[in-house]
């Protein structure tokens, strides 16, 4: 059975059902609130399922449930999904995170729960959809799916600056992603030049020798979309605006998975397609990666706002996800998609209990808190644990995944982790900083006297997020052995490039794009 | 100096003429006459290209008809002057600019066409030189409802939307 | 004779004249008078040249020409007339309400 | 049955985290002592089987799974015991649990939730600790490294009530991490240069390569490790956090601060002992920053009034001692000092508690005075351990920073040993102070001051009378009896030659540890050599000068290791010249060490009489002098406001810079602005643009005429 | 009746006849009787449907000037599509505003047949007198609100304009005729191949002044002046008839006259057309950024569209024509279902196409507001919609032809238009207004039309294939 396919389709059919339900004075609420959970929490289940049948050993086949059905015949376009470790992964990341993101939200989202359970799923949904397409078109199509349930979650159901904030959102997204869909149009173009016939499967491009001057744009296409989505300096500035004014469930999803889908993007496609411009550029991601590791955390450490430093740590995290692909070696991609799930868990946890204390008291100022470890100590110590895996330290989640990429970095390149590192004492100061201004000392407000603590939905909501804190510091092999086949696949297919000449792109700017039929492909080029 | 190239320059001069005072004249009605006027000298044109049902229809169907009908509705609407002195000074949007725009590029376009068409090879024949005249109306009609039949049948439509467009624009209020 | 050019200049002369008036004149009437004088300028152009050529063409497409010129001429003045209605005046500048 | 020893504490942290605030004081206490007993009786066990084997293959080692794999990069969560992690477990293990012991006690006035979180953290640390000693390879023991930092952090910060304990809490967590960067930056770079994390085969390697002369990759992994050593173990630059951290409860300062985690870095290097070696200029560095410390802290403990603090600095300087014995080479000397130190100080640091007990929370020796007569206990126990500390002979501190003293004179660093020995003076006299000052003379203290007030941890079950004094409960009197008794006799392991001729046994114990096994060796096949090789063939090559002191340590340090047990195993391994330069030690070694001996005895005696002089006799003179140079008083109390500095350099500046710079400028404005200025320019030329629509018919006409022109134009004229 | 002289004609009579019909029966009514001429018009249009169905593939042609090739027909089938959706929002909004129906219906039949018939003629002449009856039907039903000074500003500006730009058009068609004696396309395409432009400075003029007329019908810029002010006087209904299939018909003649007897001179007339639709594209988005009036806003984003649609004739190859019909086809079900809800929100007495009238329309009316959304949404070319697919298409055919600068600006300018659209929708959505009139009940004949529209945009949105295939057929077998 079409297990891919129904791991898309029981979201969206799900909110088909919500939409169906009529729910006008709002008095079905709780009813929508159920249904969306049970439907993800279903689609958490069937993922395991997933899970439990994808076979990670070396020998198995690359993409594992591969569906593909002819869609657009004349483009070659097809509907062709198919799983490897990576996408595996960050599948999981995203039916778990869900059903939590929308516990996450049960009392914080009073109004139009009915629409705001449909986005969720379609949102949902649509994530599962980029992970899992292998076709370019497609997951151009998922890709630009996400960004509306997103826009409207944080313009609907966000705070005081949601609309300034969502509209840059979709606009900045969107004005990098276009650029891409141009260069993903060349790509198959120029297959149909080399072949005789388009196509945008992704395997098949991989095959392609795409010339250098074009190469050199397509990559930086590629690369600005991502970039924004992920986001590196000096792309990032979207970013808190959109965190601090999403809904928490809102907040939880875009640190969680959304993010990942850049990252996801560099490592599946910017990288494999254009290995040339992509080893060439190597050093100026790392560089930029590196930059947004320090400014990230500097400029987080100075937030007055929770949601904002929580954002501006992404930043920085982020940064390292990146410095991991830019090295480029099983080490450094490996920690590199290990750092996402982990960030997902740790920022997707941090975010959730920024929400809780903003519910209770709706502001999200550290200078409006302090002392809090008194009053709800059990929420102190989520925190607290939350708090060390986002710094990484040994034994939580956060240190496999930045360690590995620092070990990649370092056999690449050296000097990009003298600096990176800085980014791991800067996270202890800030991440504590905040800790002890929220949490420590006498309480400072007396509305912060009677707060109550953690209650059982919220413990639903943190308690798996801490627990896999936990696990995934103490046993990260469970979810390092699926992704290594993968992993490696990407590397030995970088491994046998040469960096391209950069100065070749820049000539074709003012020349203008030859015709590009110096485009081939390798298999082809064997014979 | 021909015979007809005499007429040439005098029709051609009727017609300018007429026309420049079309455009000249502030008061409607005389633009409307003058028109009159440049037509047929437009006409005596057509005879000199030998195409005199050309000119006859231009004299009766344009002058008579058409124009007739420009000069019932200044009449109607009794706007003998070019009025809107009210509006013009007044209004915040009169400006010169596309007036002086116009005429300049106007004179541009004069330019343009007056130069293409003297590099144009091949028109320095004069007229009845390159082929013979086909202008008998014999012909005429029988090339008009064979070849161009369809387009006739077309005119039909485009005659008939036009009437019930004037009909639905000016008709009485209230139908 | 008359060399063909010559006309077709006189016609490009009408037509730029046309075009002139279509500016130079603040009165909705004569704007269509002028709108005619291009019509016809044309029309001098296609008889000259199918007398270069020696065929009926080019006087058969000056009367479909004259009767799109009738049409326009009957909706264009329905259409001043309704204009007149609105505002007693013929000024295109006083139609300047939809703007911007 | 090794990874029990780790397993017992984090079972008894599991049981308290979760279930502790429901149980009882007496319930949750039990269950942390029993966890650190059952883990104390494990390691003496293991420790009795390691002793069984042969001293040329001694080690246990026992791989728990594997932690990490990621492509060729595979890491065992492995521990390994071996001569020195042994000692190290037994002093964890052993003193840990007096401390659980004596807490019990002293934490007894807080609530069950407070009390179950107390001993849950303080079972973490032990597992953390017991990791960082176990581990096989610097990733494990990095997890232990960082591990025990939390903890620390979060016993530093127990009181969080008070901002001061958070403060210092956080400052200990970041000062760590700063260390942590540099360590794990040694690390990887241990990694590409060795290709592994295992002590063992990195050591291997290592000894396969001659010592480096000039400054190379082994003495900047070497470096950086030191780097991260002086951040656990508070050494400059960066000691300042360890005075701050006696926020926390005096039992945590006693185990964490004093016995066992801020020696984590002098076992670390002593861990990487061969790396080290091969490293002479970072032995260099090491050597001159602990002397350094070991004088600067010690000046500073001079003047404070703070009994904790006063230990602290001690701390910072004894730490200094044990540096500068790993950086002269005498890894045996500083490990022995490590050892004998944790007895001494945590006594000292209980009786300190015991007093700060008995006060109700004061700290401030010039309030306290004549607390001989009601705290009997608590002032032998104290007198005995400062007698210790201060090297009075045949006491446990008087071997250990006797040995550390002749080595470095003996390597022939003069300027250091005359430093260590001012230390030693400093040291004698600042702890007889305290003595003097705490338990000597009158009573100083007014009822007031003993009031709850002033009590750290106010509980309203704390059954205290406000004047009269009471000794420590027996739970405490235990702990500070049986280390008291550590600190005559814990010395005596390492009874030197020179003194009526006992041996060495501890420097003979952890010998091997400080070379790389035979084991090891084979797997990447160098070939098997005595360590006193590579000494032999670095005297064979290099003869410049700067390298001498570099030279002749590693000698020393083989020569020494080797004399009272195999010296002719040495020499018939080692090369003429080795052998005669060990030949030659031998004979001058004794009478020399035995001078030393004496000098330091005097000092130290001469520093108590000092210290009885000035603050027993006329105590009217510390303060005189304290007016007479008020500048340099000043200075000292304020500890040469080095805190005050690093604020100054570091931490204000880049908190402005990211406030005013990166975020209100770089970011706000830059970078979003660039963002924002797009769609504003894009909405301006929009206002603009929609002007040209007037509405005026002409004007359009005048647009439509106007691309006619343009398009002739382009084609009549291109 | 097929296999006669008179195939390729018949969609056009059976339009035609219905607007006979309609102004009959118009002409017969009673006063204040209701007669269902809207029923006549569909009929008509289904008939012309149908035939041009049973005509595919069969490549007829009738007098030699007329083809029924597939390219044809499937713009005619586009054009019914227009009528029939016009038809269905038409009757509700016609009583409300108490226009004249039999006239109403009558002259759109009637410049569905002038549409037609430039989608079919193969003359120049021809497609001048097609382009004058659906331009002359336009200009009336643009002005047929007459007791509205807007509506008839609106019909005077595009009168004058179009009659002014009609005349350098037909100046256009006098110069083909100069230069290749005839004004037949094959026959001119065949003279023009002989000789080279540039050596023939009348040929320049001719293109020159070709573009010129048909930019003005699609309203590309510099000669968009009148859209927006035409749009925003109309009858939203007429807007959307005009917006769609007056583009779709000047296209298709456009792509006919410039891809077969202009063919040749493909060189030359590529930079005008690259330039005019760079600037199309660019004004049409970012103009629309400042406008509050959604009329007019959509007429900044039709403008917009026409640049996309120019985009995919400059690719010249068969993506780009294949490409352009699939645009017309999605654009039109698109922006007819748009202006459908603006013209169903009106009242007799405001048109509520201010931005502001949208606020809340979530809550008043949530269906209506999630079916604008899907079509705004399509209208910003976001996937799974009919206009994503249809961007990709035209700028994939761009790219093929290596027009790399096109495609970009088209892609950032649609960017641009994005946050208009969505303005829209943060109306609706995200900003309540207290005093929020109830919008006035909507038939369910204009509903249905609402529902199918956005069925339609989502089929093509997620089902392209078909329609693609069918353009590609299309385009197989001309040019």
């Amino acid at each position: 059975m079409p297990i891919l396919t129904l791991l898309i389709a029981l979201p969206i059919l799900g909110s088909l059902l919500l939409l169906a339900l009529p729910n006008r004075d709002g008095s079905k609420d709780q009813t929508m609130r159920l249904g969306a959970l049970v439907i993800s929490l279903v689609t958490f289940v069937a993922s395991l399922a997933l899970w439990a049948g994808f076979d990670p050993s070396a020998a198995a086949p690359a993409f594992q449930f591969v569906e593909r059905h002819s869609w657009i015949p004349t483009f070659g376009i097809e509907y062709y999904l198919g799983l490897d470790g990576i996408s595996l992964m960050l599948v999981m990341l995203t039916t778990f995170l869900t059903p939590i993101a929308l516990l996450s939200s049960w009392e914080g989202i009073h109004t139009r729960v009915k629409e705001f359970s449909i986005f969720m799923l379609l949102l949902e949904a649509a994530m599962i959809g980029v992970f899992l397409s292998l076709d370019l078109f497609l997951f151009y199509v998922f890709w630009d799916v996400v960004l509306i349930p997103m826009y409207f979650l944080i313009g609907i159901w966000g705070y005081d600056q949601r609309l300034y904030a969502s509209i840059k959102f979709l606009l900045y997204t969107m004005a990098g992603s276009v650029l891409m869909l141009v260069a993903i149009i060349g790509t198959a173009w120029l297959h149909q030049q080399a072949t005789g016939q388009y196509s945008f499967d992704l395997l098949k491009l991989y095959e392609l020798r795409v010339p250098d001057h074009l190469q050199y744009w397509f990559f930086l296409a590629f690369a600005l979309a991502f970039a924004i989505k992920v986001p590196l300096f000096p792309f990032h500035t979207w970013l808190p605006d959109a965190h601090v004014q999403a809904p928490t469930p809102g907040s939880v999803i875009l640190a969680g998975v959304m993010l990942k889908m850049g990252a996801y993007g560099l490592l599946r496609f910017a990288f494999p397609m254009f290995p040339e411009a992509a080893l060439a550029f190597a050093p100026w991601l790392a560089t930029l990666a590196v930059i947004a590791i320090v400014y990230g955390a500097l400029v987080a450490m100075v937030q007055p706002d929770m949601k904002k430093l929580v954002a501006y740590s992404s930043v920085s995290h982020m940064g390292f996800v990146v410095l991991g692909i830019a090295a480029m070696n099983v080490q450094g991609l490996q920690g590199a998609s290990y750092q996402m799930l982990a960030h997902g868990v740790s920022t997707g946890g941090l975010f959730a209990v920024v929400g809780m204390l903003s519910d209770r008291r709706h502001t999200r100022l550290i200078s409006d808190f302090g002392g809090l470890k008194a009053v709800m100590p059990r929420l102190t110590a989520v925190f607290l644990i939350l708090t060390l895996a986002s710094v990484g330290l040994p034994g939580m989640n956060g240190f496999i995944g930045e360690f590995l990429i620092l070990l990649g970095a370092f056999r690449w390149e050296p000097r990009f982790v003298v600096v990176a590192g800085l980014g791991v004492i800067l996270s202890a100061v800030y991440m504590l900083w905040m800790f002890q201004r929220v949490y420590t000392g006498p309480v400072t407000h007396t509305e912060n006297r009677h707060l109550n603590d953690l209650s059982v939905r919220e413990w639903a909501v943190v308690g798996p997020l801490c627990a896999l804190c936990i696990l995934m510091g103490v046993a990260p092999n469970l979810f390092l052995a699926p992704m290594e086949p993968a992993v490696t696949r990407i590397v030995q297919r970088m491994e046998s490039r040469e960096p391209m000449r950069v100065e070749a792109g820049w000539r074709s700017w003012f020349t203008g794009a030859p015709a590009p039929v110096a485009a081939r492909v390798s298999a082809v080029e064997g014979q | 100096m021909t015979f007809d190239l005499l007429l040439f320059y005098l029709f051609a001069a009727i017609t300018v003429g007429g026309s420049l005072l079309v455009v000249a004249q502030r008061n409607p009605i005389y633009s409307v006459v003058s028109i009159v006027a440049a037509f047929c000298g437009l006409s005596g044109l057509y005879v000199l290209l030998e195409a005199p049902f050309v000119a006859v229809v231009q004299i009766i169907i344009y002058a008579g008809a058409i124009l007739v009908l420009f000069l019932f509705t200044v009449m109607l609407l009794n706007a003998t002057r070019e009025d809107g002195a009210e509006w013009d000074r007044s209004h915040p949007y009169y400006r010169p600019g596309p007036t002086r725009v116009g005429g300049v590029l106007a004179v541009v376009l004069l330019g343009q066409l007056a130069w293409a068409i003297s590099r144009m090879t091949g028109l320095s024949a004069g007229v009845g030189e390159a082929a013979p005249a086909a202008s008998s109306v014999r012909l005429l009609g029988r090339v008009l409802f064979t070849d161009y039949m369809f387009a006739f049948e077309v005119t039909s439509i485009l005659i008939i939307a036009g009437m019930v467009g004037a009909v639905v624009l000016a008709g009485k209020k209230g139908n | 004779m008359v060399p063909i050019s010559y006309y077709l200049i006189l016609s490009g002369l009408l037509f730029a004249i046309g075009t002139a008036g279509v500016f130079l004149r603040r009165n909705v009437i004569t704007l269509l008078l002028s709108v005619e004088v291009m019509l016809n300028a044309v029309n001098l152009s296609f008889v000259a040249f199918g007398r270069q050529f020696g065929t009926v063409d080019g006087q058969i497409i000056t009367f479909f020409v004259m009767t799109v010129a009738a049409a326009e001429a009957a909706v264009g003045l329905a259409i001043v007339i309704a204009l007149f209605r609105h505002r007693e005046s013929l000024s295109p500048e006083a139609f300047t309400n939809l703007k911007w | 049955m090794l990874a029990l020893i780790p397993l017992f504490p984090l079972l008894g942290f599991l049981v308290n985290a979760s279930v502790g605030r429901r149980l009882s004081k007496a319930v949750s206490g039990g269950v942390a002592c029993v966890a650190m007993l059952a883990a104390f009786a494990v390691s003496v066990t293991q420790v009795m089987g390691l002793a069984a084997m042969p001293d040329t293959t001694r080690e246990i080692s026992y791989t728990v799974f594997t932690w990490i794999k990621s492509g060729d990069f595979v890491l065992d969560l492995t521990f390994r015991l071996d001569p020195l992690s042994a000692l190290m477990i037994l002093v964890i293990t052993g003193i840990g649990s007096l401390i659980h012991i004596y807490s019990t006690a002293y934490m007894h006035d807080e609530t069950d939730g407070e009390f179950a979180r107390f001993f849950s953290y303080l079972n973490l640390f032990v597992f953390f600790m017991l990791l960082l000693v176990l581990g096989s390879n610097f990733l494990v023991m990095f997890v232990g490294w960082e591990g025990v930092g939390l903890c620390s952090y979060l016993l530093i910060g127990f009181y969080y009530v008070k901002k001061s304990a958070g403060d210092a809490a956080k400052k200990a967590f970041i000062v760590n991490r700063v260390g942590d960067y540099l360590f794990v930056l040694g690390a990887l770079l241990a990694f590409v240069t060795f290709g592994s994390f295992d002590f063992q085969l990195i050591a291997a390697k290592a000894t396969a390569m001659p010592p480096e002369v000039a400054f190379g990759t082994l003495s900047l992994i070497t470096l950086l490790l030191f780097g991260g050593a002086t951040g656990k173990s508070a050494q400059i630059p960066l000691y300042t956090w360890l005075p701050d951290a006696m926020e926390g409860p005096t039992p945590v300062s006693a185990l964490i601060h004093a016995a066992t985690m801020v020696t984590a870095g002098v076992y670390m290097i002593g861990r990487n002992a061969v790396l080290f070696e091969h490293a002479p200029i970072t032995l260099g560095v090491i050597a001159a920053v602990g002397a350094a410390t070991a004088l600067f802290a010690g000046t500073i403990g001079l003047v404070q009034n703070d009994i904790k603090r006063v230990l602290a600095y001690s701390t910072v300087s004894q730490l200094g001692y044990m540096f500068l014995a790993m950086g002269v080479g005498a890894f045996g000397a500083g490990v022995f000092h490590l050892y004998t130190h944790a007895f001494f100080k945590a006594c000292l640091f209980l009786g300190s508690g015991a007093v700060i007990h008995a006060l109700h929370g004061e700290q401030d020796i010039r309030h306290m005075g004549g607390l001989k007569k009601s705290l009997p206990i608590t002032y032998w126990t104290f007198l005995v351990a400062s007698l210790a500390i201060a090297g009075v002979p045949l006491l446990a501190g008087f071997f250990s920073k006797d040995e550390i003293l002749f080595e470095t004179f003996d390597h022939g660093h003069q300027l250091l040993w005359v430093l260590g020995v001012v230390t030693s003076l400093l040291t004698a006299t600042y702890m007889f102070r305290l003595v003097f000052l705490t338990f000597h003379g009158e009573r100083r203290m007014a009822p007031a001051v003993a009031g709850h007030e002033l009590d750290p941890h106010v509980s309203p079950a704390h059954g205290h009378g406000g004047g009269h004094l009471h000794d420590a409960p027996p739970a405490m009197a235990l702990a500070l009896v049986v280390l008291a008794i550590g600190s005559v006799s814990a010395g005596w392991l390492g009874w030197p030659h020179a003194l009526m001729g006992g041996h060495n046994n501890l420097g003979e114990w952890l010998k091997p540890s400080f070379s790389a096994t035979s084991t090891a060796l084979a797997e990447c096949n160098v070939p098997v050599a005595l360590p006193g090789a590579p000494a032999g063939m670095t005297l064979a090559e290099c003869a410049p000068g700067d390298a001498v002191p570099a030279v002749a340590s590693s000698a020393q340090t083989t020569a020494e290791i080797a004399l009272p047990a195999s010296a002719q195993a040495t020499e018939s391994h080692a090369e003429p010249a080795g052998v005669g330069h060990a030949g030659a030690a031998a004979e001058d070694k004794t009478s020399l060490e035995r001078l030393l001996m004496g000098v330091s005895s005097l000092i130290a005696v001469f520093g108590i009489g000092l210290a009885a002089f000035l603050w027993l006799k006329n105590p009217q003179i510390p303060a005189s002098m304290a007016a007479s140079f008020p500048g340099l008083h000043r200075l000292l109390l304020n500890k040469y406001y080095v805190d005050e500095i690093y604020d100054a350099a570091i931490v204000h500046p880049i908190q402005a810079a990211s406030t005013q710079g990166l975020w209100k400028v770089a970011d706000a404005r830059i970078i979003d602005g660039a963002v924002n200025l797009t769609g504003y320019l894009v909405a301006g030329v929009s206002a603009v643009l929609r002007l040209f629509q007037t509405g005026s018919v002409r004007s359009y006409a005048a647009s439509t005429f106007m691309g006619v022109v343009l398009i002739l134009g382009y084609y009549l004229w291109r | 009746m097929f296999n006669s002289a008179f195939d390729a004609v018949v969609p056009m009579v059976c339009v035609s006849l219905a607007g006979l019909f309609a102004l009959l029966a118009e002409a017969f009514r009673a006063k204040g009787e209701r007669m269902p001429i809207g029923g006549l018009a569909v009929i008509g249009l289904v008939g012309a449907g149908v035939a041009s169905v049973l005509l595919w593939d069969r490549n007829a042609s009738s007098f030699g000037v007329v083809t029924a090739d597939n390219f044809a027909l499937f713009v005619n089938l586009v054009l019914v599509v227009v009528g029939l959706f016009t038809v269905l929002f038409s009757s509700q909004t016609l009583e409300r505003d108490g226009l004249p129906v039999g006239e109403y219906y009558a002259l759109m039949l009637f410049a569905i047949v002038g549409m037609m018939l430039m989608a079919q003629a193969t003359d120049l002449l021809l497609i001048f007198l097609a382009l004058e009856t659906m331009s002359i039907a336009v200009y009336v039903l643009t002005g047929l609100r007459r007791d509205q000074p807007n509506a008839i500003e609106a019909a005077f500006k595009y009168f004058l304009l179009g009659a002014f730009a009609s005349s350098f058009f037909l100046y256009g068609i006098a110069f083909i005729y100069g230069v290749t004696g005839t004004t037949h396309l094959e026959q001119a395409g065949a003279a023009i191949a002989a000789q080279s432009m540039s050596s023939n400075p009348m040929l320049l003029l001719a293109v020159g002044l070709l573009v010129v007329g048909f930019a003005f019908k699609i309203a590309a810029v510099p000669f968009h002046m009148w859209s927006p002010d035409a749009y925003e006087g109309a009858p939203a209904v007429v807007t959307g008839f005009m917006s769609t299939g007056v583009k779709a018909a000047a296209l298709a003649a456009f792509a006919r006259v410039f891809l077969s007897a202009l063919a040749p001179l493909v060189a030359d007339w590529t930079p005008v057309l690259w330039a005019i639709a760079a600037a199309t594209m660019v004004v049409g988005t970012v103009v629309g950024v400042s406008q509050t009036s959604l009329k007019r806003m959509l007429a900044y984003s039709s403008i917009a569209h026409g640049g996309y649609l120019l985009v995919a004739i400059i690719a010249a190859n068969d993506v780009g024509k294949a490409s352009m019909l699939f645009y017309l086809a999605a654009y039109a079900v698109t922006n007819l279902g748009a202006f459908g809800v603006i013209a169903l929100l009106g009242t007799r007495e405001h048109a509520n196409d201010d931005l502001r009238d949208y606020a809340g329309l979530a809550h008043s009316h949530p269906a209506l507001a999630l079916l604008m959304t899907v079509l705004l949404l399509s209208l910003g070319g976001f996937p799974p919609t009919a206009g994503f697919i249809a961007k990709w298409y035209t700028f994939s055919a761009a790219v093929s032809a290596g027009y790399y600068g096109l495609a970009i600006i088209g892609m950032l300018s649609s960017v641009v238009s994005v946050y208009f659209y969505l303005r829209i929708v943060v109306m609706m959505y995200m900003s309540d207004r207290d005093a929020r009139p109830v919008p006035p009940p909507i038939s369910g004949l204009a509903m249905a039309g609402l529902v199918v529209s956005v069925l339609a945009v989502l089929y093509l949105g997620v089902l392209p294939a078909q329609m693609i295939a069918w353009a590609e057929q299309s385009i197989s077998t001309i040019f």
